[in-house]
């Protein structure tokens, strides 16, 4: 019995409802991870707002509670315009591919104890394989519109992902050590056996060129070249209207809270609370492990708004010369320290 | 359990396509594109001995295997790069250069 | 049975994605059906116990060798490659070469003896993780040629840059 | 370092800064090192001489240079009495050349190169002389041999310099091809090298044959004549004598030294080093001294109708080593290295004399251009005299002791010795007479040459009279030593060599000695009267004597025929076949034919083969393809089998 047999064959008897249960949970996951999409747009807009001094969206709803949807209704009933010399196989098939890569990461996030859709052993492995497909999306996009301004765009970022998972991989190098395995729920349960219960602070170099590295990644400020306004209009996506282009910008969401939810993962402990927190006040033992895990997850989520609010756009080569000659040293120069240290221990 | 014979046919047919397609194609692009085709069918038929013979060197060959070929297409691209800023041609037939 | 239809599907999806890279006109078209095909040979490998070369495939095979690939053909952009012609005018003859040597492999296959097992079974793989396996070998009985595999892109990478940076 | 290491390195030292720094920064200071080094070397022999004659004999080896199985080849030094007395004659001989070449050579633009040579000929000389092995005997001959090729052809833009040259190395290699093939004979029928090894087995091979040809040949004898065959090459004897009156054209120091005192000495040191050997062949023996009995002869014949002053001396030296050879044949291979060492002072000061005569004739080496030379340069009359005198044999100069010995040693040796001395005693009076020629002819009389080469006359600077009068201290007294028993000494140098070269019993009584003696003196002072009478007395007798026996005088004139003779039998057939077969046939057809040939057919295979690369790179994949095809398929028949 392999991986594949497990999941699809365990116990012929009751393999449909099998599949059925796992289904549901499918279903679940990509559920509620929509809305919180649908939500994380209008919470950055009215944290951004905030920090603006303005309002953000108002009216539709109370406090434009209802804004996501109306968006939602818009981009749905949007004409969807493909370029008369776009590749259109190919132009169709884009925005599927981030969406499609970043909702399959989600497979293997244990949310809270014991709730994952997919227990593999190489969770990390599988969260990179699937970060990596993201560049073809970018690339695809841009590539097919046969428009220069997506076209360059496309180029920039497929540049900047390659280059930032690099960096991203090897920040998650030291954790791995530490918790000796690649399976996301060990990762969490081995943080369990310090005081702090957090890689965060042994780590705290590799948490800094990830989060760094995650920022690229997802194309967010300052790092969001390849959709950079001022200079390629909108980037990669500037020929996408309507549908395809909300797929792209629902990716861009799911991305952040992928991100969010590993940086929390091999971090921040997961769904626990450090063991110090947990035995002073054991009254929290009550709260489900899903709230801790959201309020990490949020906590990064408005991070990424914070840092859209306050900090300027980079230059491309600065961009990449950060990639290279600070994350990478950094996160290989971790690496080492930490294989030494866990050697000697 | 499916037998060692299908996986090591498999291997052979998508080996020998990329031996044609390496062959009858033009393009350089593709050319290389069949390479990596060829390296694949080996690394299936090698995980596949790995998996039946219960001996993880297949899996190891197959490591190496993947290096290379990374290798491999990073040089293969750069000389295509060079080529093409040179000769503005990525066909074979066009480039000739070493006619005897 | 199940198992075998599983694998009939694979093989013959793999099979027809192999000609498919092969013959599109648009080298493009032929990245994008090998990247399905690698997911494949991905799926392939779950199936035969090898998670981490599985997900190995996917991170290096898809996401740097192919995404290389696409760049490329990008910064190539060939837009005459649509009009142009595909094969060489002697194709025939590589098609009849391609056959004959599947018949051969055909031929051989029903010699086919399998050897003696070794000591990696399944249930041994399993109770250790595929990753930590391959990992304490990869680094114990193959450290030499690990280390030169290293050696080799380390080449790769001077020398591509050599090759393909700006003269001057 | 051991000192008698020093011996040969101080020249060898010499040799390599000269040739290295010679041209750029030494130039004309050249000769200081060279004279330095040999006066060095000069001096350890000195001291050697002195360990030697306290009764002390080194042998050992110095370095092993080659060893593969019982092979072993290396570099040693044996110094008993015979090579403490080469030492001491080649130092010597070699140190006053150098000073003398100091002014004979001044100003010539090859001046470092010329003392370089003269350092490297010193070097091997020594390596030759002090061997303990046959190898590097063998190096030694060899390299000895080279230094004479450099020096003939000294002044190589002269043609018959560079001829000479060719014809001195072309016509030794005769010789050295025998000498070489008795080498490898004693080392394939010995197995040694080591003279030590080789003397103490060499009993066994007594009675021994080899069959060659389907002659049965005694074994010793052959490799005795092989080893005869070099000496004859080296030591000019008939019939390889020819290169060496050819010889003179290189300068004169360099025939006083090489030509005359030492190198060419090499032959007879070889056979006297090598008399265990000799001494058990009765025949090689008789070979030996008929040919240097016939060589002696033969030479002091052409000698006397020679007119070149330094061909005269030439012959002369080839008919003195005959006389050793003679020595050695009859079993006195002391008095043979007695007379080498005699020789090599009076032989090496009539060379040198004559080159002064030359310095003041700027170059001029007829005799019957010269005369009268005796007030115009004292020093180089009075010594050239001595010489003379020393040669011709007249009692109490050290050519009489030496040349005595031989006679009255060959006289006791049986029917072969009384024939040998028969025609010694017949060149004893032919030496005085055409040695007394030259003084007649150049020194005394009118001076019969131009004008202005008569103002130009003038004795020789000190560097170059001074070497002569100390050759000519030993062309007098370096006799003293051998003093026969019947003349009241005690033959004292005879006694010397007597471990080494051994004595024959002699057992006839002083009168005959005294008999032997006087015939010689009466040839000797015959000798001299006549040629005073037909030089000085009555000068028309030669021509009248030459217009009478015409057919022997162009004879003589012509040295025999020698020449021609090997012009038409040896030269002009390998000449002919040369360049009508090796040429034409062989170089032009067949070796032509391979060497362009062969890239001819690599060229058209390459030019068809060509075609398939096509350049193509999928017809490159197509046949990798087909490869692997057929490996397939051989593999699946293979395992069908």
């Amino acid at each position: 019995m392999n991986i594949a047999e497990t999941i699809l064959f365990t116990g012929s008897s009751n393999w449909i409802l099998n599949i059925v249960f796992i289904i549901i949970k499918i279903a679940v996951v990509i559920g509620v991870t929509m809305l919180h999409v649908m939500y994380a747009t209008y919470f950055e807009r009215k944290v951004i707002g905030h920090m603006q001094i303005r309002l953000g969206p108002m009216r539709v709803g109370f406090h434009g509670v209802l804004q996501p949807l109306a968006d939602m209704l818009k981009l749905f009933f949007k004409e969807d315009i493909i370029p008369a010399d776009a590749d259109k196989p190919v132009f169709k098939i884009a925005p599927i591919i981030p969406v499609f890569a970043t909702l399959s990461s989600l497979a293997v996030i244990p949310f809270f104890e014991g709730f994952v859709i997919a227990k593999i052993n190489i969770g990390l492995l599988y969260l990179f394989a699937m970060s990596s497909l993201g560049a073809y999306g970018v690339v695809m996009a841009g590539w097919a519109s046969n428009s220069k301004y997506s076209f360059l765009g496309g180029l920039r970022s497929s540049a900047q992902v390659i280059s930032y998972e690099v960096a991203m991989g090897l920040s998650l190098v030291g954790v791995m050590i530490m918790a000796g395995s690649l399976n996301l729920s060990e990762i969490v349960k081995a943080q369990q056996q310090y005081w702090y219960g957090m890689y965060l602070i042994p780590q705290f170099i590799a948490y800094f060129v990830f989060v760094v590295a995650a920022f690229a990644e997802t194309n967010r400020t300052p790092f969001d070249l390849p959709e950079a306004e001022s200079e390629l209009v909108a980037g990669y996506f500037v020929e996408y209207s309507g549908m395809r282009f909300a797929l792209y910008y629902a990716a861009e969401y799911i991305g952040m809270i992928i991100m969010s939810s590993i940086a929390v993962i091999c971090f921040w402990g997961g769904w626990t609370l450090p063991p110090v927190i947990a035995n002073t006040i054991p009254a929290l033992a009550v709260v489900p492990g899903i709230i801790w895990f959201l309020g990490k997850v949020y906590f990064h989520i408005f991070l990424y708004y914070w840092v859209r609010a306050t900090v300027p756009r980079y230059r491309y080569d600065k961009l990449m010369a950060l990639g290279w000659k600070v994350l990478i040293p950094l996160a290989l120069a971790n690496i080492v320290v930490t294989s030494i240290v866990k050697y000697m221990s | 359990m499916v037998p060692l014979d299908w996986y090591i046919g498999l291997s052979a047919v998508i080996f020998v396509i990329g031996v044609v397609g390496f062959i009858i194609r033009r393009n350089i692009l593709i050319m290389l594109m069949s390479v990596e085709l060829m390296l694949n069918s080996v690394n299936i038929s090698l995980v596949a001995f790995s998996h039946y013979l219960q001996d993880l060197r297949g899996q190891i060959f197959v490591f190496f295997i993947i290096t290379v070929a990374a290798a491999e297409a990073a040089i293969g691209l750069a000389i295509l790069v060079a080529l093409f800023k040179n000769k503005a041609a990525v066909h074979t037939d066009e480039i000739t250069e070493m006619k005897g | 049975m199940l198992p075998n239809l599983f694998f009939g599907y694979f093989a013959i999806v793999m099979v027809v994605l192999s000609l498919l890279i092969i013959t599109r006109r648009n080298p493009v078209h032929s990245v994008l059906w090998m990247l399905v095909l690698f997911f494949h040979i991905a799926g392939l490998y779950l199936f035969l116990n090898a998670e981490f070369l599985a997900a190995v495939q996917v991170i290096l095979y898809a996401g740097a060798i192919l995404v290389l690939f696409l760049f490329v053909i990008m910064m190539l952009n060939l837009k005459e490659e649509i009009t142009a012609e595909r094969f060489i005018g002697e194709w025939p003859i590589g098609v009849a070469l391609g056959i004959s040597i599947i018949m051969l492999v055909y031929f051989a296959l029903s010699k086919f003896i399998q050897g003696p097992v070794g000591q990696y079974t399944i249930e041994a793989i399993n109770k250790e993780t595929h990753t930590k396996t391959i990992g304490r070998v990869l680094y114990t009985e193959y450290l030499f040629p690990f280390e030169i595999a290293s050696l080799i892109l380390l080449i790769a990478i001077v020398g591509a840059i050599v090759l393909a940076k700006k003269r001057g | 370092m051991d000192k008698y290491l020093l011996i040969p390195l101080l020249p060898l030292i010499a040799f390599t800064i000269n040739i290295i720094f010679g041209k750029g920064i030494i130039k004309e200071r050249a000769h200081w090192i060279a004279i330095l080094a040999v006066l060095g070397s000069f001096a350890i022999a000195v001291s050697t001489l002195i360990e030697v004659l306290n009764g002390k004999t080194i042998n050992y080896d110095v370095y092993s240079w080659i060893v593969s199985g019982s092979f072993k080849v290396t570099v040693g030094f044996l110094i008993d009495q015979l090579t403490a007395i080469m030492l001491i004659v080649v130092t010597s001989v070699s140190l006053l050349v150098h000073i003398y070449s100091v002014g004979y050579m001044h100003g010539d633009k090859g001046y470092y190169r010329f003392f370089a040579y003269l350092s490297l000929f010193t070097f091997s000389m020594l390596m030759l002389v002090m061997g303990n092995n046959l190898l590097q005997l063998y190096f030694g001959w060899e390299a000895v041999g080279l230094c004479s090729y450099f020096l003939i052809g000294f002044w190589y833009e002269k043609k018959s310099a560079s001829d000479a040259g060719k014809k001195a190395f072309i016509v030794n290699r005769f010789g050295d091809f025998g000498f070489g093939i008795g080498v490898i004979m004693i080392f394939l029928t010995l197995g040694a090298l080591h003279y030590t090894d080789i003397f103490a087995k060499v009993g066994t091979l007594q009675g021994q044959t080899i069959n060659i040809l389907g002659y049965n040949i005694d074994l010793i004898t052959l490799i005795a004549l092989l080893l005869f065959c070099g000496a004859v090459g080296k030591s000019a004897q008939i019939p390889l004598h020819v290169w060496l009156p050819d010889a003179m054209e290189g300068p004169t120091p360099v025939s006083a030294l090489i030509h005359a005192a030492t190198m060419v000495t090499a032959g007879v040191f070889m056979v006297a080093r090598f008399n265990p050997i000799f001494s058990l062949s009765e025949t090689a023996m008789n070979v030996v001294a008929l040919t240097g009995a016939i060589t002696s002869l033969f030479a002091a014949t052409i000698a006397l109708v020679q007119n070149d002053i330094k061909r005269i001396v030439a012959y002369s030296t080839v008919s003195q080593l005959g006389y050793m050879f003679l020595a050695c044949g009859v079993g006195a291979y002391g008095a043979g290295v007695f007379h080498l060492y005699t020789h090599a002072y009076f032989k090496a000061l009539l060379f040198l004399g004559a080159g002064s005569v030359m310095h003041a004739m700027a170059g001029e080496l007829d005799i019957q251009k010269m005369g009268g030379l005796k007030k115009h340069m004292p020093v180089t009359y009075w010594t050239f005299l001595i010489a003379s005198l020393s040669i011709a044999g007249i009692p109490g100069l050290a050519g009489f002791f030496s040349k005595d010995e031989i006679l009255w040693l060959a006289y006791n040796h049986g029917t072969i010795g009384k024939i040998v001395w028969l025609m010694g005693t017949a060149v004893a009076a032919l030496t005085a007479f055409y040695s007394f020629r030259i003084i007649f002819m150049a020194f005394h009389g009118k001076f019969r040459g131009t004008h202005e080469q008569e103002h130009h006359l003038h004795e020789s600077p000190k560097a170059m009279t001074i070497p002569l009068i100390i050759l000519a201290i030993g062309a007098i007294s370096a006799g003293w030593v051998g003093i026969p028993a019947a003349l009241g000494g005690s033959n004292a140098i005879a006694h010397f060599f007597e471990p080494v070269l051994g004595h024959p019993h002699v057992t006839a009584a002083h009168e005959e000695e005294f008999m032997v003696m006087s015939i010689s003196i009466v040839a000797a002072i015959g000798g001299i009267f006549v040629s005073w009478i037909f030089y000085s007395l009555k000068p028309e007798i030669p021509k009248t004597l030459a217009a009478k026996f015409k057919g022997i005088y162009t004879t003589l004139w012509n040295k025999y025929y020698v020449d021609e003779l090997y012009g038409f039998i040896i030269v002009r057939p390998t000449k002919w076949i040369a360049s009508n077969i090796l040429v034409a046939v062989t170089d032009g057809k067949i070796i032509e034919g391979i060497v362009n040939g062969v890239p001819q057919a690599i060229r058209n295979f390459g030019e068809r083969l060509r075609k398939l690369q096509t350049g193509h790179l999928q017809h490159y994949a197509v046949s990798m393809a087909i490869g692997l095809f057929v490996i397939l398929t051989l593999v699946l028949i293979a395992a069908g089998r």
